[in-house]
């Protein structure tokens, strides 16, 4: 299993770029949904103020 | 050009994507003048800036009768706002001067010092004006409408900051003005006489 | 004309408050002092990155004056002016970048030699050196006005634009710094300087119509 | 698709097939590339970051593309969705831009000893960062003013699509002057002529663009419900949700 | 403590505009892209001044900054606010510096080393530039209290202001670029690193006094 | 603190090195309001800083009762100028709290919207200041003095930009605090009310 992951003397190099890979996408998903929530929050926020 | 009519129709202005007032109609003749009212935050200096094309309407809009496009309209009006225009450090007497030149009006020296006498600047002529009194400003903005001499002059808030005298004097200036065949829309809080004299009066309102 | 009047009115504000003008050149000055303090003094290395430092500092030192091009315009309602007068904008805007070279520009030309003294540019250079600033300080003037009034009513906006305007400026850089660098190394220096002039003849076409487009925008 | 509701509506069913495709498809390239393909006879296993390194590199430019061709119809026409497609496309195109360098970088130590040099490609793609900054930055300072502030970033956009190739040509004419041929090792997809190192290649690409159109597309109806919240059919689509 | 609410505020107003904080540090990514643009690619110089360059670079891009420390605070009338609360001006002064660093001279050192590989430095280096930064961006800010207060009401100041704090600043560049320089050497930075200190506890003792006479003689 | 008695004795302030006012004289105890007239230009901004200690006599002085030093007498008033002091881009809530802390008041969240609502600003909580209408920023810096609760107030034309409603508001605000035992001293260029109110009145005249 252990051999599967070795990269020889590049392991560090190729698995910190796959780190760095998967971190960006992480960073985009969860930026795209706070970005999201938060955009309702506010008109739904908006909306009940107009009703009040 | 004594026959710019300004159309103001179904007009509404928007801060922060809603909109301020409840829409507007006008029409500005020559020798009329109107007076927008109006509460802190209605919206009357939005309004104004967007009839000199310093803004938009977000609904509705404005015409100027025998013209089609904005540049005609430019060369008739002159607004002068809650920021005066005038540059800090030039003196008096060159800030008229500039101004002049860059509407393409061509005026003497002696024209100017005489502007510069009639709104109260006398002996103020090669003082900064960023050194000039928060008053004294004011009449420095105000020179510049005598001296281009449009038609159609907006005024946000002009008597502010100004003395008795001052408001005398600008109150005569606007009635003059209005006799000679020009036209005035203007915003004044708490301003009496310039309310009755008002042929229009736009009350701006929650929409 | 209106442009001459701009014009006029513009380099007459700068004279007003000299400063502006010299401050430019003391602040290269500083800076190029601090590279012998920060380098640990060597002869050597200084007369090497001469080219590409003279070049850098006119750049920087042009950067930081760009902003106020047309925010003070802006702030001080006289921008409205311009626009109330029905002036053609592309015009005012080439007004405004012609004062700002007159004032920025050609004092970092005339003061260009004495900084490559300092920094031991071989004289041989010198000619190439004015000559390249000569075509490029309009270009960074024009380029200027287009960045100056992107963010003209924004706080503290001049990191801002440098970021906008660094990649426009990058290609001037490289022509203008390597003129100077082919020129020290013996080389034909004729090359990257007609680069630099096409790149002139570009921001020229381009720039007002962008600034022009900008300012109506902000405006609005 | 040109009116902001009906562009709401219809991206609204792509959105969940689109990034389920992109998933698989990372998925499949990732571990076809990392431990199916074969080592580089030169490079060893250090090649394998190619699989990130290009496609992010790709995307970096395709996405300024469209940034710029939507700047064009924002500014021109004041299309709304075309604002919405370019403010939503410059973060994920900074993301790749900056993985790009991040993943050249790495890339470049085992290579060639250090993390940087300034050879033609890393200092464009620098450049092409700097781009995407000012696009973002000039929308944010703005952010009072939605509209204004797209209409300037589109400005800015398009200048940038004019500048870029004149960046592109002198840099590469200025590397090409001095370095001669000291650094070629960015030496293009030449080396790669077997087709089980091409494939994952090419998989991640596909898998990048469609993980890309998922992001812009929720991106940019997050951004038209925010310029039309007093429009009724976002008041709606919000209740609905 | 009125120290705190001062620096708290500050912090928040430069946190709503991020830009105020991210700026500086695209800003000095620029400038190191300019200088192997200028120089015309050739790793070899790059890393003899690099150093220097890093160094440099941290001082221009919080000079550029340090403006506004006081100008906005002046412009829109909340330094009278301070004034009349009748809160000691010296702590004031210091809550601006906090503030000021932390927004600006934080991020500096945080982003030094990105700046540090552009430029090829050894990375037996990066401790000893961080360090220095260190103890030398607080010194930046406090001595930037002083040249903004001098030129808080003057337009376009940022010009005279660096003249004025320049020399100031000019012994903390040699001893933080000396540092640096001696360790990619491969000798021992501790002399600089601890003149360096002393140029900080000058600075913090006397910056606050000077600046707030400035801030009372400008109001006068 | 109640018999804090502001003593101004033969003053005079100059500008660009020419005295700017004949010399005056002004004893204001609690309970008075003094309101300073004159001309444009006539110096009543520079003697109104020169109270707030933001600026300095030329000739003569003030003195504050009990007291011999400055930080008390800033201890015990707020100046409001031209420059109103808000930060733009803080909201309203946010400035209100800052002024607070600063002074070294400790005020719950309520109280700030209580203000907020008074001075006719309920809704704008978590608007920047830079968004804010002329006369609305205007409100938001009285609000201060509602909030700071000093005993003298050196107020300079804070009629200015205020609708209708806004300058009968203060006014009566005017009114109360003098009422309670507060002293003001103001300009007001055009305003009946304020001047036959005031208990002193000087008049700003060419040396
Ligand atoms: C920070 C450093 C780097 C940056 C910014 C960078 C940037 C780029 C860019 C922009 C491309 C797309 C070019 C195009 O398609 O025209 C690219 C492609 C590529 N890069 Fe890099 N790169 C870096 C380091 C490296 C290193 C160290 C290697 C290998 C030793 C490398 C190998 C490649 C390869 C093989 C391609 C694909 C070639 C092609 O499509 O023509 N890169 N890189
Ligand atoms: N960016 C913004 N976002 C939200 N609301 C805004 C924004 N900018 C301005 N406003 C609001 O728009 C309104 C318009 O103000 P405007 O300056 O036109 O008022 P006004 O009638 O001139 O008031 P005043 O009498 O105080 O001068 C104000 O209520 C203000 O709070
Ligand atoms: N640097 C200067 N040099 C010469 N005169 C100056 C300078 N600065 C201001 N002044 C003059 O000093 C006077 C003082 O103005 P101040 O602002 O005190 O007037 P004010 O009474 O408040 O007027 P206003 O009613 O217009 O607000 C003005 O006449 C102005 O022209
Ligand atoms: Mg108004
Ligand atoms: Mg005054």
């Amino acid at each position: 299993m252990l051999t599967l992951f070795d990269m020889g003397k590049y392991n560090f190099f190729v698995w910190s770029s796959m780190a760095l890979f998967g971190l960006m996408l992480t960073v985009d998903l969860i930026s795209i949904h706070r970005q999201k929530r938060s955009i309702q929050r506010q008109i739904k926020s908006r909306q009940r103020r107009k009703e009040s | 050009m004594q026959s710019t009519i300004l159309h103001i129709s179904r007009a509404q202005c928007q801060k922060g994507g809603e909109p301020l007032f409840a829409p507007i109609d006008l029409t500005l003749k020559p020798g009329q003048m109107a007076v927008v009212a109006g509460n802190n935050g209605s919206g009357k200096t939005t309004l104004l800036e967007a009839v000199a094309c310093l803004g938009v309407f977000s609904y509705g809009g404005i015409n100027f009768a025998p013209y089609d496009n904005q540049e005609k309209w430019l060369l008739h009006s002159h607004y002068i706002g809650h920021s005066l225009g005038n540059k800090a450090n030039l003196s008096c007497l060159e800030n008229l001067k500039f101004a002049a030149a860059i509407n393409g009006i061509k005026v003497r020296e002696r024209q100017l010092s005489e502007t510069l006498d009639s709104v109260g600047l006398r002996g103020y002529e090669y003082q900064f004006a960023s050194d000039l009194s928060a008053g004294q400003k004011k009449r420095l903005a105000l020179g510049r409408l005598l001296l281009l001499n449009k038609q159609f002059w907006l005024l946000d808030e002009p008597f502010v900051n100004l003395d008795t005298t001052g408001c005398d004097w600008l109150f005569t200036c606007i009635s003059d003005h209005i006799n000679n065949g020009g036209a005035a829309l203007l915003t004044a809080h708490d301003n009496k006489r310039i309310h009755e004299k008002a042929d229009h009066l736009i009350q701006l309102e929650r929409p | 004309m209106r442009f001459w009047i701009l014009l006029q009115r513009d380099v007459l504000v700068a004279w007003r408050k000299k400063s502006n003008i010299y401050q430019p050149l003391v602040f290269q000055l500083l800076i190029v002092t601090m590279f012998p303090l920060g380098l640990g003094a060597g002869a050597q290395t200084l007369q090497k990155i001469a080219p590409a430092v003279v070049w850098i500092l006119a750049l920087i030192s042009t950067l930081i004056t760009l902003e106020n091009i047309f925010k003070d315009d802006y702030e001080d309602g006289s921008l409205a002016l311009y626009v109330l007068s029905g002036m053609s904008l592309p015009l005012a805007v080439l007004g405004k970048a012609a004062a700002h070279w007159l004032t920025t520009g050609l004092p970092v030309i005339l003061f260009a030699p004495v900084i490559a003294v300092l920094l031991h540019l071989p004289s041989t250079a010198y000619g190439v050196l004015m000559l390249s600033l000569l075509i490029a300080t309009p270009i960074f003037s024009l380029l200027g006005t287009v960045g100056s009034a992107l963010i003209m009513n924004i706080k503290n906006g001049g990191m801002l634009l440098s970021v906008l305007i660094m990649p426009l400026l990058a290609p001037v850089l490289i022509f203008g710094a390597g003129a100077v660098l082919e020129t020290t190394l013996g080389n034909n220096p004729s090359g990257h300087l007609s680069l630099l002039a096409g790149c002139f003849v570009l921001s020229l076409s381009l720039a007002p119509l962008a600034a022009a487009a900008a300012i109506k925008v902000n405006l609005e | 698709m040109g009116s902001p509701p009906s562009f709401y509506r219809i991206t609204g069913y792509w959105l969940k097939p689109l990034l389920i495709l992109a998933m698989l498809l990372m998925v499949y390239g990732l571990v076809d590339g990392l431990f199916f393909a074969p080592p580089d006879y030169q490079q060893g296993d250090s090649y394998r970051i190619m699989f990130v390194h290009v496609p992010a590199a790709w995307m970096s430019m395709f996405i300024y593309g469209i940034i710029g061709v939507s700047g064009i119809i924002a500014f021109v026409w004041r299309m709304k969705v075309a604002e919405a497609v370019m403010m939503a496309s410059a973060p994920i195109g900074a993301l790749f831009t900056a993985l790009t360098l991040l993943t050249g970088m790495l890339w470049g130590k085992p290579m060639w000893g250090t993390y940087w040099d300034w050879d033609a490609r890393m200092t464009s793609e620098l450049i092409l960062l700097f781009l995407y900054i000012g696009v973002m930055g000039i929308y944010s300072a703005y952010d009072d003013d939605p509209r204004k502030a797209a209409r300037l970033a589109a400005l800015v956009a398009i200048i940038g699509l004019v500048n870029l190739p004149i960046i592109r040509y002198s840099v590469v004419w200025w590397t090409s002057i001095h370095q001669g041929a000291s650094i070629s090792l960015m030496g293009g997809n030449s080396g790669i002529k077997e087709w089980s190192m091409l494939r994952p290649l090419l998989v991640m690409a596909l898998a990048t663009k469609f993980y890309y159109l998922y992001s812009m597309l929720h991106r940019a109806r997050s951004y038209l419900l925010r310029t039309e919240q007093n429009k009724s059919w976002v008041i709606k689509q919000v209740i609905e949700d």
